[in-house]
């Protein structure tokens, strides 16, 4: 079934050229990259001073794989996740302002406070959540999808989902629906090879790439760590879906340098210590992508600190304006609940609205 | 006004709306060539193309997700369940999507979608075909949950149903499929949500009821008549949003209640309508509410069993008499 | 990921000695293949004058699917199935007279009247039911797996399901967890081609065989129709697994000469009479065993009317046995809700026990 | 006694009970390996190794419809859902199968299998992973439903729930994993199933209650103290089994009760026992029974708000004093 297989770490070392990638996208790349890293690393910091609750999933690690596959999308193009995607939201168009600010619970987040970590939102950029329920987001981008179709528009879906969704019947329902119908949605796996502490191996017998094969949809692989070539792969792809190539089902290979969440230790129980240090040292997105650059001359120490710098202030902005949003007013308690509050009758059952 | 069936009644409505907006279709099981499996779809395929009358896999969960994914994109998806015993598959993206994605976006994302197909028991279906599900769907704040049990009824609330912004539980009857109606012929009929109606008047006692279950409340506010005593007979309609100032008034005028419902008692929707009523009318009753319901018991195939499981007139003059203290 | 493809209508010709079945085997198909015929017409008599209600999936056409299937295994193997399963059944050893009782929601049917057409049940010979939701009994039957397993039983299990279940959730989840704990169960879609009026090319882009491909679990196809076909792979498959083979899936190919239930037509809409006569003419698995022992000089017309009369005989027997059996006492309502009432609480709330 | 968290009063159950029957095994997501996702089985893999703690995939429809099946050829699994939030997509093996197989078989199948983990809200978990599922299971004939309050009752009614031949969903708290009680340290401390038990003894009014939230009730009660007023505090402990005979025993105490519970009120826990209690104890009441809820809305995320949804103690202080008329 599996039609492309990008071997991981291949190409590690080649240059921009070889991507077809430009100086420009690919330092645009690199500053989205270390906003994203900068932006974790404060949401992380702010959990562990109790500013953020919850539930809390960072994406460090897997910056390559978040600005490769979304930098080549447009404005019109769908993105549905997982829970695990605070900088997804920021790749998509929402501002970091209004992430963090959600992270902290408060009234200008993305969701008014409501949703937190795992639910950010945006109509406005088409970021269609951030859902908490391993897989529940999977038909709902099949959703999109058939909504792009139906209205004849050529818009395209990117629908995330860990490597532990695709266990769940949902993801096999909507790749077919996907398929019968010709839907333009590419399904795309974060792999970074543990579904908290389980390892991929150990609850498949088959590859990731062959998950879409009882479909007939072509599995593509791709190294996530190195985000020209994830890059390349979802301009590619956006475009074919675009022109009516049907669904897609990418399995994006990476690995997450921290813990499942904040509370779940980093390694010592599923994954050896040496094993996470290993990727960090030669796997790391952003140093894989800092060597290309420099070593082709777009790029060098300086440029790279003043990048670095920028991110930090942007996410240093995040936290400030996140601390400085009040709370959600009281009264937001029982707005939004129903779209329409009908005219007659009861909606709520707590006696409030007696 | 036009006698039509339940089933017509429904289809002229999914017509009628369908015609309205263009971002209305219809999609489930069999719906398309098939007509439905219960004919309510019967000829929309041939007017409106497969792009809107949409035969699925059977995959409720996926497609019944596909849905909500296509009202928060805009859309205004009829989603049929062939019955609602098999969209427990499906529970998990009505209750934890459908439900709660206007609220966790802070009002970003409207969810117009209707479910809708038959629920409860028809004739000798067994356990896993009879089950009547309002309780799973009305528990939910941001569900909202329609009960017609009339042709009229069925036309104008899932013409209100449909353009209503929220997700809606659209509960039909399988044995009301065939029943006949006078059907208003306004051009555009509809009856808003949380609007009870009173089907039938009396003073001496309070038969509240939805769905399905207003015939068999019907028939024995017949046999009470017989027998002298006048029955009002309250056909909520919709379960969310419900009109609790019609309860109240029947509750004040009579004083006695009989809630009858076709589904399991515990935490059964009349469950939740005695306690309002206890908590809001106390020193209106005269007597405890009875409730009258299904069998507690998975629905037995036997058609002796499944007559003495299923909530009949018998059972409601009964209970009618209890709190009447006859 | 397929390893067999059994070419549909290869082999019809062949004598029994090129399917390794002997002919006492072959005439003890035929025998059970004239039974089925017979009660399921029986049945469908006794439909049409009000004797049995509620729905009623015949499994007219598709006996050869069920006699070459079931009849290789041992008591102690585990069976399970949709609605459509009466002929199963009694495959499995539940005597045809339960089964019609039951049909007749009788108090000695195989479920005491309570189950009726769509949940027939024996602990004794392990016909783990009759089931009523699309893909609802197959994680069932991977449970059956997991216990023969876990008690080190060499015991198997076989899980019968229509060409609609592979598009429900339930199907690949389960699929998966066969594969990754080794699970000691054949999984087997009775492929009619049509889903009620739905053909399954409609609702799937690939062939019913690589529907399993996803899991890493074989597909194997065979043509149901060729009783002697399916005989011997179920014989060979029993016994792979038995030797701890893992999981298999298996696309039995047939047909159902009647409607999806008996309030369905036959044909019209989604299919042409001309099609279901073809199959009725061309690949009645009756007629072509008949053939082949004919051809073979294993029974001649005679041996064969005898046969008929035999099946004949019991399905009537069965019907009468039926007729004359009582409806379930009243109080039969309340029994069997629990398997243990518990001395303390009210565990009925309808005030029955109040 | 000795002192203990709840989560090792459910490690000690499980414990036991795999020591004694040999067929009860644990199957879940990261239950082995990872010692479970908030630890109950800590230490369990080492004892039982991995035939009998399993770690499953993200597959909850799958692994608990195995349980089903394994439960009905013989074995007691133990199916951990990391939280019930996830296992509406379980729903249908548990409602559609566990709780009907032995009625449609007529008695030939048991099916004894317990669904467990946590229910209910924890701390900001927003609105898909803080829903109290009690109802969803209570309603269907043919599953009980057990809801532990403190160490000693999660120990003695898993033992319960294990040896039960029905299915049992158990829902714990998250919450309540740390807290600390005295346990029986009895070789074999079983509770039955369908005892409540009386937390706290007063005569001034009673608040009745399931689950985590007999701590608020305990704190309710506290307060009502210092104004002098005696609250009964009565833990059902299982919903289903119900032990009226307790509910009524201390509705003809007082002759006022409040219902507290986690979940959304409609066809709550706390409507089904106000229908009960307003029906055999009707002139026991000398005011209506109120009930106290989670806001009927889904959990926001933010500190304030969730505070604000979440039934606390003034809010129950608040109930009594409303059934007190004061
Ligand atoms: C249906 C469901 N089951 C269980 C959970 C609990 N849970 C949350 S994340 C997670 C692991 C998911 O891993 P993966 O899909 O690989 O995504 P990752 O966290 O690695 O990004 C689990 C089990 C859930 N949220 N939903
Ligand atoms: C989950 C679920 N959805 C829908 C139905 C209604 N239904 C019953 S049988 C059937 C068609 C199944 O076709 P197939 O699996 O091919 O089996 P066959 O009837 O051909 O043996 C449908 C849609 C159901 N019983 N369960
Ligand atoms: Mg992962
Ligand atoms: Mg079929």
């Amino acid at each position: 079934m599996a039609e492309t297989k990008t071997k991981k770490k291949a190409g590690k070392k080649d240059s921009l050229e070889a991507y077809g990638v430009s100086a420009e996208v690919a330092l645009d790349l690199m500053r989205d990259m270390l906003l994203y890293r900068r932006f974790e690393e404060k949401a992380e910091e702010a959990y562990a001073i109790g500013k953020i609750g919850g539930f809390c999933h960072l994406h460090i690690g897997q910056e390559g794989a978040c600005a490769g596959s979304i930098s080549p999308l447009r404005d019109d193009d769908y993105v549905v996740s997982s829970y695990r995607s605070h900088t997804q939201a920021i790749a998509k168009g929402i501002t970091p302002n209004a992430v963090m600010a959600e992270l902290y619970g408060r009234a200008d987040g993305a969701a008014g406070g409501k949703g937190g970590s795992m639910h950010m939102f945006s109509a406005e950029r088409r970021f269609m959540g951030g859902h908490g329920i391993v897989g529940g987001q999977v038909p709902l981008a099949t959703g999109y999808g058939w909504k792009s179709k139906y209205k004849n528009e050529d818009s395209v879906t990117v629908c995330f989902m860990g490597d532990a969704a695709v266990n769940q019947g949902a993801f096999h329902e909507s790749l077919n629906l996907a398929a019968v119908w010709q839907l333009p949605v590419i399904y795309v796996v974060e792999n970074n090879e543990y579904g908290m502490g389980t390892a991929f191996s150990r609850v498949s017998t088959t590859d990731m790439q062959d998950k879409s094969a009882s479909h007939g949809i072509p599995g593509i692989s791709v190294d996530g760590q190195d985000v020209l070539a994830t890059y390349q792969l979802f301009k590619k792809l956006a475009a074919d879906v675009r022109d009516g190539a049907g669904p897609q089902f990418v399995n994006l290979e990476t690995y997450r340098f921290r813990g499942h969440s904040m509370s779940d230790p980093v390694s010592g129980t599923y994954r050896s210590t040496e094993e996470v240090d290993r990727h960090k040292k030669e796997e790391d997105p952003i140093a894989l992508l800092r060597e290309k650059l420099f070593a082709g001359g777009h790029l060098d120490q300086k440029g790279l600190e003043e990048m670095n710098n920028e991110a930090r202030r942007i996410a240093q902005e995040a936290a400030d304006f996140a601390d400085a949003s009040p709370a959600p007013d009281p009264e937001a308690l029982y707005k939004n609940v129903w779209a329409e509050e009908n005219e007659h009758g009861r909606l709520f059952f707590d006696g409030r609205s007696r | 006004m036009a006698v039509m069936t339940y089933r017509e009644a429904l289809n002229a409505a999914l017509r009628e709306e369908m015609e309205l907006d263009p971002d209305v279709f219809l999609m489930g099981e069999e719906v398309a060539e098939y007509d439905g499996a219960y004919k309510v779809s019967k000829g929309l395929l041939d007017e409106f193309g497969e792009q809107r009358i949409v035969d699925s896999p059977i995959s409720e969960l996926g497609f019944a997700g596909l849905g909500v994914g296509a009202a928060m994109a805009g859309l205004r998806p009829v989603i049929e369940f062939m019955t609602f015993n098999f969209a427990f598959l499906a529970l998990d993206q009505v209750i934890n999507n459908a439900a709660k994605l206007h609220y966790m976006s802070d009002g970003q994302f409207d969810c117009p979608i209707v479910f809708r197909g038959p629920t409860g028991a028809a004739l000798q279906l067994s356990a896993q075909h009879s089950q009547a599900c309002e309780t799973y769907y009305s528990h939910a704040p941001g569900c909202k949950v329609v009960t017609p049990g009339t042709p009229a009824d069925a036309k104008g609330l899932l013409k209100a149903a449909i353009r209503d912004d929220d997700p809606v539980a659209f509960m039909e009857g399988e044995l009301l499929y065939n029943v006949k109606g006078e059907v208003p012929d306004d051009d555009d009929f509809v009856i808003p949500l949380g609007v009870a109606d009173l089907k039938r008047e009396g003073s001496d006692v309070s038969i509240i009821t939805h769905g399905k279950m207003i015939h068999v409340a019907l028939q024995a506010a017949g046999k009470l008549e017989k027998e002298g005593i006048e029955a009002d007979v309250l056909d909520l309609r919709t379960i969310r949003p419900l009109d609790m100032d019609a309860i109240l008034a029947t509750v004040a005028k009579t004083n006695r209640v009989v809630y009858l419902e076709e589904g399991w008692p515990y935490a059964g929707t009349g469950a939740q309508i005695v306690s309002m009523i206890q908590d809001e009318a106390f020193d209106h009753l005269d007597a405890p509410v009875k409730r009258v319901t299904q069998a507690d018991i998975p629905m037995p195939y036997a058609k002796n069993l499944e007559n003495l499981a299923k909530p009949n007139a018998n059972s409601v003059v009964e209970a009618c008499n209890q709190v009447m203290y006859r």
